[in-house]
């Protein structure tokens, strides 16, 4: 189990945390150009239909 | 061959023309060289330590600003696409484009490096090695940076695109070339660096050619 | 004026693979269809009118000929049966710029270009000048205008071997006495086997060539 | 593959991938951080170990796969191959950066350095210019394909670098620190340490699969709307 009081447990935390930023700005960026794209998609399906 | 010759005779007929091309590169060498001590102190001692390395950084930063035009003109003035889809194969117009950059700007460096080691009290002894290490080198900075220009054409903002990726590239030449001239400050034999250097250099004169080749046809598709 | 009827070229042409033919060629820049289906044959001593809009792919079609560009559908072959990009050297392609180095003269450019396409053992012989620019082949290109530049550009088509000529609006800032020695050209080439494919606008076209509009694509 | 039904495979494909993704993770998480012992040495900071070494083999990995679509596009020509390169590769170099990030972490506890030029720390440094190179020439041209190619041509010639610069910094390293000092990762990991490594480089690469699997179809999604708004301008 991780020992609360070690002395290194603010690194482990900080790199824990990077991971965390990263991954997660990955995901978002991921999400968000995927949305974007779809809302596109939809502007273009719309203006075509008479 | 007459292909091959007449491309390094018009661009080397060209780099004379308007010869301020080649000098720009050696005093940008020059002046880069200069602001070390300027930054790191006079000490002799110190400047001895770090002068294989600038020396070195200096020459690769400076082959690297002279790329951009090399195919950028014949780009823009519609000679490139009668040149590649001449009698003469891409490879060998990418080889002698590189061997006029060479000749124009890499041997130059060679040969301004050691009188540029005197500002940086580089030993004596080393001066040899410096030259030697460069003249081993630069060839192989300028296939690297021949195969830069030919990705980086028509893309936008050519000459810092090129710098990002080519050097990364350079670092092991760079890395050998400082190496053997930092073995001979310490007075150590720098063969087996030079060896491996002159070794890269030949990998290069194998792979820059047929990569600059493929990017060229894309360029002009 | 040169009497046209001696041979204007200095280089022999390379024996012609004629026919070169088209089938449904095709080709996409990004997503956009330039060129949709085309079928073209070209045979020795034809020559070739490209019509169409801007934009409808004439100079994708010439560059696809000339070996810079591969169809994205359908497929271009010589008689042997080799790809336009494989043999690149089979056709000489003369498009909207000039190919000339401006900071170098007339001379140097053409003596490059000479040596280039193998002439090497005299500089740009002076006897293939149809279009008569050796008057000023020390002025360097910059000072030239449009009209001599287009001259000395097209001066090329004299010293290649290439049996396809391809030549995208040749007789664009040309004045009249140019464009005769262009269709002259044309013609002697067409006499001794080669075939030309012209993109134009407007002109009427010369008798006895074959014309291709190509659609409304782009 | 035409890319309509590319998109719908995605689309049915992407629940599993991230379910999966989130599982691993989570597994990965609970071994590294709660059910495996701290070092006798290095104590708890071993832990960074656990994210520092899966990002460097993700960094690599994703770097090869982008080589490796780079060929299959430059040799068939599917636009597909270089649909997935492009969605892939900004997320190798987030791995590079996260392995460089960590290993810096883990350096200040032991070295008392925010960054030291270890030969492996270096090479990673390289590799995530090479990354930043690549993405920037795959953007640098106003038609996509023109980029997609040219990036590439540069990842293939990159990766046929890679081992000369991983060979040229170990003989760097060694030239200006003769003296090894302490070894990165310790002589051998010890088996209760094995598990949480592999969960987590598991986890890492399902999460990558899902990212990549959404960035490829926003990627190929793209460029219909690009194709129907250009068709349908013409109409």
């Amino acid at each position: 189990m991780i020992d609360p009081a070690s002395p290194y447990l603010s690194y482990v935390a900080a790199a824990y945390g990077a991971c965390a930023v990263v991954l997660g700005g990955m995901t978002w960026r991921a999400w968000r150009g995927w949305r974007r794209v779809r809302d596109a998609w939809d502007r273009v399906q719309r203006r075509d239909r008479p | 061959m007459n292909a091959f010759l007449s491309v390094l005779g018009r661009d080397l007929r060209l780099a004379c023309r308007d010869g301020a091309g080649a000098w720009m590169v050696l005093g940008f060498f020059a002046v880069g060289v200069a602001v070390f001590p300027l930054g790191i102190g006079p000490e002799p001692q110190v400047l001895a330590r770090v002068a294989p390395g600038v020396l070195w950084a200096m020459a690769l930063l400076s082959a690297m600003l002279s790329f951009d035009a090399l195919f950028e003109d014949d780009f823009r003035d519609g000679s490139l696409e009668p040149m590649l889809t001449g009698a003469l194969a891409p490879e060998t117009l990418v080889l002698a484009k590189a061997l006029s950059h060479w000749l124009v700007t890499g041997l130059p460096l060679c040969l301004a490096a050691p009188l540029l080691g005197f500002l940086l009290h580089l030993p004596h002894a080393a001066m040899p090695v410096l030259f030697v290490s460069l003249l081993l080198g630069t060839p192989a900075l300028s296939l690297l940076g021949t195969l830069g220009a030919a990705l980086a054409l028509g893309a936008r903002r050519a000459t810092v695109l090129l710098a990002l990726m080519v050097l990364p590239l350079a670092a092991p030449v760079l890395i050998f070339g400082a190496g053997a001239v930092d073995l001979a400050v310490a007075g150590l034999a720098p063969g087996s660096p030079l060896l491996i250097l002159g070794g890269m250099a030949l990998a290069l004169l194998a792979v820059c050619p047929v990569a600059a080749a493929a990017a060229l046809r894309q360029a002009v598709e | 004026m040169r009497n046209m009827h001696e041979n204007p070229f200095s280089a022999p042409l390379t024996s012609g693979f004629f026919p070169l033919i088209l089938r449904g060629v095709g080709y996409a820049r990004g997503e956009a269809a330039v060129l949709g289906g085309v079928d073209m044959v070209v045979e020795a001593g034809s020559l070739s009118i490209l019509r169409g809009a801007n934009g409808a792919g004439k100079t994708t079609l010439l560059r696809l000929l000339a070996g810079l560009v591969r169809p994205a559908a359908g497929a271009a072959a010589w008689a042997d049966g080799a790809r336009p990009a494989r043999v690149p050297e089979r056709a000489i392609l003369i498009g909207h710029q000039d190919a000339l180095k401006s900071a170098l003269t007339v001379a140097e450019n053409l003596d490059f270009w000479s040596g280039f396409s193998g002439l090497a053992e005299t500089p740009w012989p002076r006897g293939s000048d149809p279009f008569s620019v050796w008057a000023h082949a020390d002025v360097p290109v910059r000072a030239l205008s449009a009209g001599q530049r287009r001259r000395a550009a097209l001066t090329r088509l004299a010293f290649s071997s290439a049996p396809l000529w391809l030549l995208d609006e040749p007789t664009t800032a040309l004045d009249a006495a140019a464009r005769r020695i262009v269709w002259e050209l044309v013609a002697a080439h067409r006499r001794r086997g080669g075939a030309v494919v012209v993109a134009m606008h407007g002109e009427t076209t010369p008798e006895g060539a074959a014309e291709l509009t190509l659609g409304g694509g782009g | 593959m035409e890319p309509a039904r590319f998109v719908a495979l995605c689309g049915r494909v992407l629940p599993f991938a991230v379910a999966l993704a989130v599982a691993m993770l989570a597994a990965g998480l609970l071994f590294s951080l709660a059910l495996s012992p701290a070092d006798y040495q290095q104590g708890e900071s071993v832990r960074i170990m656990y994210v520092h070494v899966p990002a460097a083999w993700m960094a690599l990995f994703v770097y090869a796969l982008v080589a490796v679509l780079g060929g299959v596009g430059l040799a068939f020509g599917h636009a597909l191959a270089f649909h997935a390169a492009r969605a892939a590769a900004p997320l190798g170099a987030a791995f590079a950066l996260l392995c460089l990030v960590s290993g810096s972490l883990w350096g200040k506890p032991m070295w008392g350095a925010w960054w030291v030029w270890d030969a492996r720390l270096t090479s990673m440094l390289l590799l995530f210019f090479l990354y930043l190179g690549q993405i920037a020439l795959s953007g640098a041209f106003d038609r996509q394909a023109r980029g997609d190619r040219a990036a590439a041509v540069l990842a293939l010639v990159g990766c046929v670098n890679l081992p000369v610069v991983k060979f040229s910094v170990d003989w760097w390293h060694t030239l200006h620190q003769p003296a090894s000092v302490f070894k990165f990762g310790g002589p051998s990991i010890d088996p209760s340490m094995l598990l949480p490594l592999l969960l987590m480089a598991g986890a890492f690469k399902a999460v990558f699969f899902a990212l990549w699997l959404i960035r490829t179809r926003t990627a190929v999604a793209a460029s219909r709307v690009a194709a129907a708004r250009l068709a349908g301008g013409a109409r």
